[in-house]
């Protein structure tokens, strides 16, 4: 007996507010950045289901592409994080707020 | 079929929660892991073998690595060594759970309305499901996946400019 | 004649002109001859015209349009009957008179050039007035004559007490202006003409005494009083005294004054044609001048006397012109001309005897000292008590008969006029006896010198007027305009004549008694009426009480205005609005912490309201909206 | 097996603009390289003649609808109205950059690989047509911006903000992608052709839960790049702390091509449902004007207060959108056309000023400028009127021509709360003019020269923005042209 | 008939707008320092709109009515909008343009040569005066807002740099009054171009072709707040711009703070020309577009325009600083402007028309006056001020003839103005008129209490006020013998305007 489609999409809608929740409740910028992944990853499973439910290829290949863009975001958001805490400030994005108001 | 599916999706939630909830960053790094590694299976599950291994590979593989080498470079603190605890997270909290119920209740018990497209999963078998995959991506979505590769490109040349030393 | 009568304007115009002009430039004697000269000029001009309307010629020319839009349409045009001829005569003439007594009143006094300029704007606003032919040239020259009468007031504007006299009189007869104004909105919207022929023909047309004309012709009343100094707007008179005397003579004695008169008499159509409100007019003449002459007894300034006794008389021509005997009114505006002009310009060489001191109580035999003054005041005193055979006996005579022929209330008016006339006949008497004294015979060392020729010349020729000018046959003369004078009888004119003489002689020999033979009675009596007396002494409180009523509280209103509503309510909650955005700004500034996860927060709600948002249009919340 | 792609419809025609911005990136990189440090000043020179080929291999798209590539990317008249803006905007963009970088020792090659990266990516969301392309778009000139705002490695201010930004921009990404995976699974398309047959069938669309969620999450991601409230928070704070020109360059392009992408959608795609959309996008147009304009009258910084007048402006942009016609979206267009001078005008006078260091953008030091730098206080002086939108200036057509949409369209409420807050804008806009007037109170005599191409860029935007404003009737009809979307 | 007919093909008022422009230019391009030059090609500028004014009024072909527009140009803009280029004056704007070009004139004249940065003073007074010369000849909507709008910079600038005092505060004052008004109008103009659009199918703003169909409909508000009518709403808003810009009780309270801040020149033109634009916008646009709102609505602005009658007496009545004290007084004059206007009939609204000239003339003459009291006697305070008129007999003189015109003396011009005005409000509502006449005395009252506190009682010792000098009286002549001229001879007047005023749809209905 198949799983029926929005089971699926609860999930991913689940994980994409875990990775939310993670966003907001998290001060290391690198877990922050995992977090997004993790939104990034219910997306892909969303893509995935639907694709399989609608029998059309767009979702996996729009998945594959979700894959290397967030890649490539890793690439850079990695650099620009170690770029930022090179000085050995506190691995905390609360410490971030030089500009505000 | 529902046995692995309820219990892939108690490993993903589980696993999720681990990436939000542990203290170290090391774990989250870790337990981010796990969750992509149940999410390839889950593709698995959805007859989508070409993004299982590219799940597997460039996820689970290259990024995740990537993140746990510069957690170790960096060896940043966990939260609780970190300074005064903001109570951000509360709200962070409750406005998620609020986002979680209104999501689930709507998406609870829909249908997928949209149009049925013609790659049945059988079709697709007939084709080799890579292979299926391949021909979409140099066919149908050629200029996507081009695009894709300049994205890379300035990718990398921005990492590589921020990364790299002064050259005086 | 189409060109004589602007000459007449044009004379003094000229005048003016030069004096405002040049004059400081001009030596004095210039300027004085000028001044005079052009009037006497305009006299001539008015001569020549009198000869034509003797003729029996009119006059009704338009010389240019002053407004013209839709059925309103006023022209500049000159209006000239026997009324105005009279008019410009009286005004010329002793204007005449007077300038020539300015030139050595003035002689000494450094702004002599702008006296004379303001007299000549005068005399031209004041023929203006006359011999206009439509209402609003009428208004103009009507507060044109109310501006010359402020300026001369405040003549001598380092004098505050001048000043202040001065804005009185024009704010007064500015209230005057604004009902003649009113007057002329409603002639316009009901008969849709502003001149007078027009008016005059057309007047018939509204119905007799209705609420239309009546209210014209009290808005007109507003004006004349005003400009006559007639209750309850007479306050500015006494204190316009403070002007030089030759103005006192001319503006506030002989002509612009008696405008109200004019007024009433050229428009006698109208007032014919609303008998309430003629009735107020001579209600308000009657009681001004009892009002005017019981004040008149108790003040000690010379000219203030004078100026009561102006108003009183004024009070006498109102009356007439109330009761319809226009042509009684005229007569005793001119024949008050001649012996209150005199009167005044008397007092004023007497003043400058005294070095500018205008009590009589420091005066007293100057028979000696200024013969001339002394018997030409006497025959003004003896005129405007009503002596038989000199002017003021014939021209009061006739109002008094015909106030009391005429039929109702009047009668009682009648009444008192006669009780007026005996005051008048005490008070001059009272004036005379101080201030020129009744010790004949003592030995004087004052040194007191008579007036030069210029000055004392006009005054004689006045008094002349003063005597004889009740000869002049007034009543026919202008029988044209105001219809045949009724006859009188002989014996009625003797039982009259009687009457009033007997009043007159009972003021003369009471003003003897207390202020000649047993000055101690006089103090006695005054002690004995007390507070009556203060009462009168103090003009009635009237002064007092329209300061209290009018002029203080409308600045108290100006103050809360000013400090309260302009700058608490309006502009409060203006800049209240400026900075209640500006506090709000603030706020909102502050949700930028700098946090990336608040940051974040606010996106998620967003998310948040957009899923609400979709709920709502699915109808999964309580309230719907969206289509 | 073979791979056929007859069907697919390749035409390089339509993407050869992108393809010659990215090849000029990569013939930078290569120059970069190959060039010894002393010859590094041909690199702006090389980017700004790529930039022309580009410009002019973008004309011939006028007027045209050519589909391509699957449905993935169209050349019609509003990519190349957008190509045109976008690519004239970067070369202005090049042309004030040198002296400054130079100033803060940042010369380096990437800085314009970047920049052209990041047009790339703008043009190709203007000419997208599919979910993919609109996704890969925004990525790509995000990455870029991420990078170009941390581009000053060793300022605090600016590495925070690149990295503020990238957090926040994956954070809305996330959300963009959700939307676009709903949007997919209610419509079993990626391509906004497919998307809009399956709308227009009158499948129940309008009560289709899928979909409106994902069009509402698709909103708040193009929202949060088009940094309009209540997802314009990072825009102050990356815009402070980015460097001047960066600033001065994403003020205007990533605005201006959010909105391409969001004319695209919600116009061109969802027009039988505008009553699902309006609604949303309404409050978040309020609630930018509300938000944009009231912090400004307070910030004593200028990046920060233009900022905020960015956010207040993407409101008004979005008001053209709400009525959902053609009329009112060329409104729009005008608008941003507008902008793109003005406020390209305005950042570029504080780059000008800012080469001197970061102390330049508080309002402090710009009292009595009008004394010391009589021309950078001219033009300055002509930016705010028209960013108030004063005539005759183009901000007052801009202005002008939103409002006549909305009277139009009868839409009574969104237009009162702009004209509110336009009348609050007036009070900052004008309060730095007043500032310049006011006389100095120290002698701040810093004399250092702008340079003859900033200041023709300068004079440039500041006659454009008087002429436009006098003679807008040409870029208004262009506008209107590229309106007419049709699908 | 008219004195001559000026040639048809220049395009004469385009001049009007173009000519200080371009004086503006050529002071742009003068170096600062050369003070004197500037302000010759100033004098220059100012003087040849002057005359171009002139020529124009001396060429207007009288008693041409039916909203037929003389010297009219007409020019495609904006097609695509619906905007037009299109100029045209009548019977509303003839002398108004004369008025503009004479103060502007005497605005240049009497900038002292040593004020500060006199290059940007002179040139904005330029741009200012091209700005409202636009307002008064623009018959598109749009291009009549585009003018509106651009004066305002000028002016803001005007009070906010060169002002004394809280001259910041008064500018922003002003400016936000303004742009209030003022974006309430652009909303209404777009309203009616917009119905416009739906009765007759053509999108224009062409003040003559919207005339033709005037709106009308009721509008029902959202959330069910019933329905309002449609012109009545827009007349509002348009009436809101031009309330402020003249301005209305209660929305005055910019007025003192700017006339105060601003240096004399400028108040001048604030006072005595710009206020007017008020009046003129709502004859020109509220009378004219909406002539059913103008009777439904125009009695409870007639009744604002009383109460601010009497309101700026009142006050006038208790200012020390002379500044305020004229401003006050010149808001109470502006009353009986709008009360002339919003009698809505012929005497009224020519009243208006002639009384807007007047008040102009009057007020330029006693702020100058004012200026030349400060200068001289170096205090604005009434307090300190006493009899200047024994050292100054021909200034005091002078200052009489002002003061007396101000006050409505019959025989000058303002009692022209006033006496049609109230006579037009007797023929709409006599309590309007009694409240004027009201007025009228009180005005008497201020003004004399202004001129006595100030030229008379015994001076102070020693007498430091030192006559007037030639200039200033140069300067005050011609509007003296305005006063005399419009006062004694105003024929003129209604035979040039009675038939716009008459073809005016308020009138008509």
């Amino acid at each position: 007996m198949p799983v029926p489609a929005y089971l699926f999409l609860l999930l991913s809608g689940a994980l994409f507010t875990m990775g939310a929740i993670g966003f907001l409740v998290r001060r290391n910028p690198l877990v922050v950045f995992m977090c997004i992944e993790l939104m990034f990853n219910a997306v892909n499973l969303a893509f995935a289901t639907e694709s399989r439910f609608l029998n059309s290829l767009d979702g996996v290949v729009f998945a594959f592409l979700v894959i290397t863009v967030a890649a490539a975001e890793v690439v850079v958001g990695i650099a620009i994080i170690v770029q930022v805490y090179r000085g050995g400030r506190q691995m905390d994005v609360d410490e971030l707020d030089l500009m505000k108001e | 079929m529902v046995v692995a599916f309820a219990i892939l999706a108690a490993w993903e939630l589980v696993t999720a929660v681990g990436v939000v909830a542990f203290r170290r960053p090391i774990y989250n790094a870790l337990s981010l892991v796990a969750n992509m590694l149940g999410l390839a299976v889950l593709f698995l599950l959805l007859n989508a073998q070409f993004l299982f291994a590219a799940q597997v590979i460039v996820y689970a593989g290259a990024v995740m690595v990537l993140f746990v080498f510069i957690i170790a470079l960096m060896n940043p603190e966990s939260d609780v060594t970190l300074g005064r605890a903001g109570n951000e997270w509360i709200y962070g909290l409750v406005f998620g759970v609020i986002f979680a119920a209104l999501l689930g209740g709507l998406l609870f018990n829909r249908g997928l309305t949209g149009r049925q497209g013609a790659s049945t999963p059988e079709a697709i078998n007939a084709l080799g499901n890579v292979q299926a995959i391949g021909v979409a991506l140099y066919t149908k979505f050629l200029f996507p996946v081009e695009v894709a590769s300049v994205l890379l490109l300035i990718a990398a040349v921005g990492a590589v400019y921020l990364a790299m030393r002064r050259i005086r | 004649m189409d060109t004589l009568a602007p000459l007449v304007l044009l004379a003094p115009l000229a005048g003016f002109l030069v004096n405002a002009v040049f004059g400081r430039q001009l030596p004095r004697r210039v300027v004085g001859w000028i001044g005079a000269g052009s009037v006497g000029l305009a006299f001539v001009f008015a001569l020549l015209i009198l000869a034509q309307v003797l003729g029996g010629q009119r006059l009704d020319q338009t010389y240019f349009t002053w407004w013209q839009s839709g059925d309103f349409s006023v022209p500049f045009n000159l209006y000239v009957d026997r009324l105005s001829t009279l008019m410009i005569l009286v005004i010329t003439g002793v204007g005449f008179m007077i300038h020539v007594y300015s030139i050595g009143y003035m002689a000494e006094d450094p702004g002599y050039s702008r006296f004379f300029a303001y007299m000549n704007l005068f005399v031209l606003s004041m023929l203006l007035l006359v011999l206009s032919g439509n209402l609003v040239w009428l208004i103009i020259g009507w507060a044109g004559v109310g501006l010359s009468s402020y300026l001369l007031i405040s003549f001598w504007f380092e004098r505050t007490s001048a000043v202040l006299a001065g804005r009185k009189a024009f704010v007064m007869n500015t209230i005057g202006d604004v009902g003649m104004i009113f007057a002329a909105f409603l002639i316009f919207l009901n008969l849709r003409v502003m001149d007078y022929r027009g008016l005059f023909e057309r007047v018939h047309q509204l119905p007799k005494g209705g609420t239309v004309i009546t209210a014209i012709c009290l808005l007109l009343l507003v004006g004349a009083v005003a400009k006559s100094a007639q209750l309850p707007l007479h306050t500015w008179l006494p204190d316009a005294m403070e002007g030089p005397t030759p103005v006192s003579a001319l503006i506030h004695a002989a002509t612009m004054v008696t405008a109200g008169v004019y007024l009433v008499a050229r428009m006698h159509m109208l007032y014919d044609w609303a008998p309430a409100a003629a009735a107020t007019v001579a209600i308000i003449g009657g009681v001004t001048a009892f009002f005017a002459a019981t004040i008149g007894t108790s003040q000690v300034d010379i000219k203030r006397i004078l100026a009561y006794s102006t108003m009183s008389q004024i009070g006498y021509m109102f009356l007439a012109v109330g009761i319809g005997a226009y042509a009684a009114g005229m007569f005793h505006f001119m024949t008050h001309a001649f012996f209150k002009a005199l009167l005044f310009m008397a007092a004023g060489n007497v003043i400058h005897a005294f070095h500018d001191d205008q009590d009589i109580r420091h005066m007293g035999n100057l028979r000696a000292g200024l013969p001339i003054t002394f018997w030409t005041f006497l025959i003004g005193t003896l005129s405007i008590s009503g002596f038989p055979l000199l002017a003021g006996f014939f021209s009061k005579d006739e109002i008094i008969r015909a106030a009391l022929n005429a039929a109702g209330g009047e009668f009682w008016l009648g009444v008192l006029a006669l009780v007026t006339a005996g005051l008048t006949a005490y008070y001059m008497f009272r004036l005379f006896f101080i201030a020129f004294g009744w010790e004949w015979l003592t030995h004087d060392d004052r040194h007191l010198h008579e007036a030069p020729p210029v000055q004392t010349v006009p005054i004689i020729i006045l008094a002349t007027g003063a005597v004889v000018g009740g000869y002049i046959p007034i009543a026919t003369f202008l029988s044209p305009v105001f219809g045949p004078a009724g006859e009188v009888g002989i014996g009625a004119f003797l039982g009259l004549a009687a009457l009033s003489v007997l009043a007159a002689l009972a003021g003369f020999f009471m003003a003897y008694l207390l202020h000649a033979r047993r000055p101690e009675l006089a103090v006695a009596w005054r002690t004995r009426l007390g507070l009556i007396h203060t009462l009168v002494e103090h003009k009635y409180y009237i002064d007092e009480l329209y300061d209290r009523v009018f002029v203080q509280p409308a600045l108290a209103l100006a103050r809360f205005l000013n400090t309260v509503i302009e700058t608490r309510v309006i502009d409060g909650a203006v800049n209240g609005l400026a900075d209640f955005t500006l506090v709000e700004a603030r706020e909102f500034r502050l949700i930028q912490t700098g946090r990336v996860r608040s940051y974040a927060l606010w996106t998620l709600g967003g998310a948040i309201g957009v899923v609400l948002i979709v709920a709502g249009f699915l109808g999964y919340l309580p309230w719907r909206f969206g289509g | 097996m073979r791979i056929d792609l007859s069907g697919i419809g390749i035409d390089y025609g339509v993407i050869l603009p992108e393809l010659v911005v990215v090849g000029t990136a990569i013939v930078v990189l290569f120059l970069d390289l190959l060039l010894p440090v002393a010859r590094r000043r041909w690199l702006p020179a090389v980017t700004v003649a790529g930039l022309l080929a580009a410009l002019a291999v973008s004309f011939p798209l006028w007027g045209q609808n050519r589909e391509a590539f699957g449905d993935t990317v169209v050349g019609d008249s509003l990519a190349a109205f957008f190509n045109v803006l976008l690519i004239v905007i970067t070369i202005l963009t090049v042309l004030i950059s040198p002296r400054f970088l130079r100033a803060l020792d940042l010369e380096h090659g990437e800085y314009y690989i970047l920049l052209l990266g990041a047009t790339a990516g703008m043009m190709l969301l203007a000419a997208a047509t599919s979910l993919m392309t609109i996704f890969l778009g925004i990525e790509l000139l995000s990455i870029s911006l991420y990078v170009l705002s941390g581009f000053a490695r060793t300022a605090q201010r600016s590495q925070e903000s690149a990295l503020k930004y990238l957090l926040l921009g994956g954070f809305a990404t996330g959300f963009l992608l959700y939307g676009m995976a709903l949007i997919y699974g209610a419509t079993g398309s990626t391509t906004l052709r497919g998307i809009a047959a399956f709308t227009t069938a009158g499948s129940g669309a309008s009560g289709n839960v899928l979909l409106l969620l994902g069009i509402g999450f698709l909103s708040v991601g193009l929202a949060f790049k088009a940094s309009a409230a209540p997802f314009h928070m990072w825009t102050p704070d990356v815009y402070e702390g980015a460097p001047t020109v960066v600033t001065t360059f994403m003020s205007v392009a990533t605005k201006s091509a959010a909105f391409a992408a969001i004319g695209r959608v919600f116009i061109a795609t969802f027009p039988s449902i505008s009553t699902r959309w309006y609604f949303p996008l309404a409050l978040i147009a309020i609630f930018s004007l509300f938000i944009g304009n009231l912090v400004a009258i307070i910030e004593d910084n200028l990046k920060r207060m233009l900022a905020y007048s960015g956010i207040a402006h993407a409101g008004y942009i979005l008001l053209g959108v709400l009525p959902g016609t053609a009329a009112g979206f060329s409104a729009s267009l005008f608008y941003i056309a507008a902008y793109a001078v003005m406020n390209f005008g305005a950042f570029a006078v504080v780059t000008a000023l800012g080469a001197g260091g970061e102390r330049t953008a508080d309002i402090n030091y710009w009292r009595g400028l009008f004394y010391r730098r009589p021309f950078l206080a001219s033009v300055m002086t002509i930016f705010m009127l028209s960013l108030a939108g004063i005539p005759p200036t183009v901000g007052f057509f801009a202005k002008l021509f939103v409002f006549q949409a909305l009277v139009n369209a009868q839409i009574w409420a969104p237009l009162v709360v702009a004209v509110v807050m336009t009348i609050v804008s007036f009070y900052y806009y004008l309060r730095v003019v007043v500032v310049m007037l006011a006389t100095p109170d120290e002698a701040v005599a810093e004399k250092s020269r702008v340079g003859i191409s900033t200041n023709g860029v300068l004079g440039a935007a500041a006659v454009a923005t008087i002429v436009l404003g006098v003679f807008p009737t040409t870029v208004l009809d262009w506008a209107t042209h590229a309106a007419s979307l049709h699908f | 008939m008219s004195w001559y007919t000026l040639p048809t093909t220049v395009p004469w008022l385009t001049l009007v707008i173009v000519i200080p422009l371009a004086g503006a230019l050529l002071v742009a391009l003068t170096p600062g320092v050369a003070r004197s030059v500037i302000k010759q090609l100033g004098v220059l500028s100012a003087g040849l709109t002057l005359l171009l004014a002139l020529a124009i009024i001396g060429g207007f072909q009288h008693g041409v009515g039916s909203l037929h527009f003389q010297f009219e140009e007409s020019l495609r803009w904006i097609p695509s909008a619906g905007i037009g280029y299109h100029l045209g004056v009548d019977g509303l704007s003839l002398f108004l343009l004369g008025l503009n070009a004479l103060l502007f004139l005497i605005a240049v004249l009497v900038t002292d040569p040593q004020t500060p940065r006199l290059k940007q003073f002179i040139l904005l007074l330029l741009i200012l005066e091209a700005a409202t010369a636009g307002i008064m000849l623009a018959l598109d909507l749009i291009l009549f807002y585009v003018f509106w709008e651009a004066m305002l910079v000028p002016l803001y600038f005007l009070i906010g740099v060169w002002g004394e005092g809280r001259r910041v505060y008064a500018a922003f004052k002003f400016l936000i009054y303004t742009v209030l008004g003022s974006f309430a109008m652009l909303i209404a103009i777009l309203a009616v171009a917009a119905i416009n659009f739906q009765q007759t199918g053509q999108l224009t703003f062409d003040w003559a072709q919207l005339i033709q169909h005037p709106a009308s409909g009721l509008w029902h508000l959202p959330l069910g707040l019933g329905t309002v009518g449609i012109q009545q709403l827009l007349f509002l808003g348009f009436a809101l711009a031009f309330a402020i810009k003249m301005p209305l009780f209660p929305l005055h309270t910019w007025l003192p703070a700017a006339y105060v801040a601003s240096p004399v020149p400028v108040v001048i033109v604030l006072a005595g020309l710009v206020s007017k634009l008020g009046a003129y916008g709502f004859l020109r646009f509220n009378l004219g577009l909406f002539p059913d709102a103008a009777h439904s609505l125009g009695p409870f602005f007639a009744v604002l325009a009383v109460i601010g009658i009497l309101y700026g007496a009142f006050m006038a009545l208790v200012q020390t600083d002379l500044k305020r004290l004229v401003a006050y007084a010149s808001m109470s004059h502006l009353g009986f402007i709008g009360l002339g206007i919003f009698a809505g009939n012929l005497l009224g609204i020519e009243g208006s028309l002639v009384q807007m000239i007047n008040h102009g003339v009057i007020i330029a003459a006693l702020f100058l006056v004012v200026g030349m009291i400060e200068r001289r006697a170096g205090t604005r305070d009434r307090a300190q001020l006493r009899g200047l008129g024994a050292t100054a007999p021909l200034f005091a003189a002078l200052f009489l003839v002002v003061s007396l015109a101000a006050l409505g003396l019959p025989g000058l011009n303002g009692f022209v103005g006033e006496f049609l005005i109230m006579l037009g409000a007797w023929t709409a509502f006599v309590p309007l008129a009694v409240g004027a006449g009201i007025g009228v005395i009180l005005a008497a009252w201020y003004v004399l209490r202004f001129y006595q506190g100030s030229m008379q009682e015994a001076p102070p010792e020693p007498p430091a006020f030192s006559e007037v000098r030639p200039v200033d009286g140069g300067v005050l002549a011609p509007l003296l013998a305005l006063m005399v001229v419009i006062g004694v001879t105003p024929g003129f007047f209604p035979a040039a305007v009675e038939a716009t005023v008459k073809a005016l749809p308020v009138i008509v209905r």
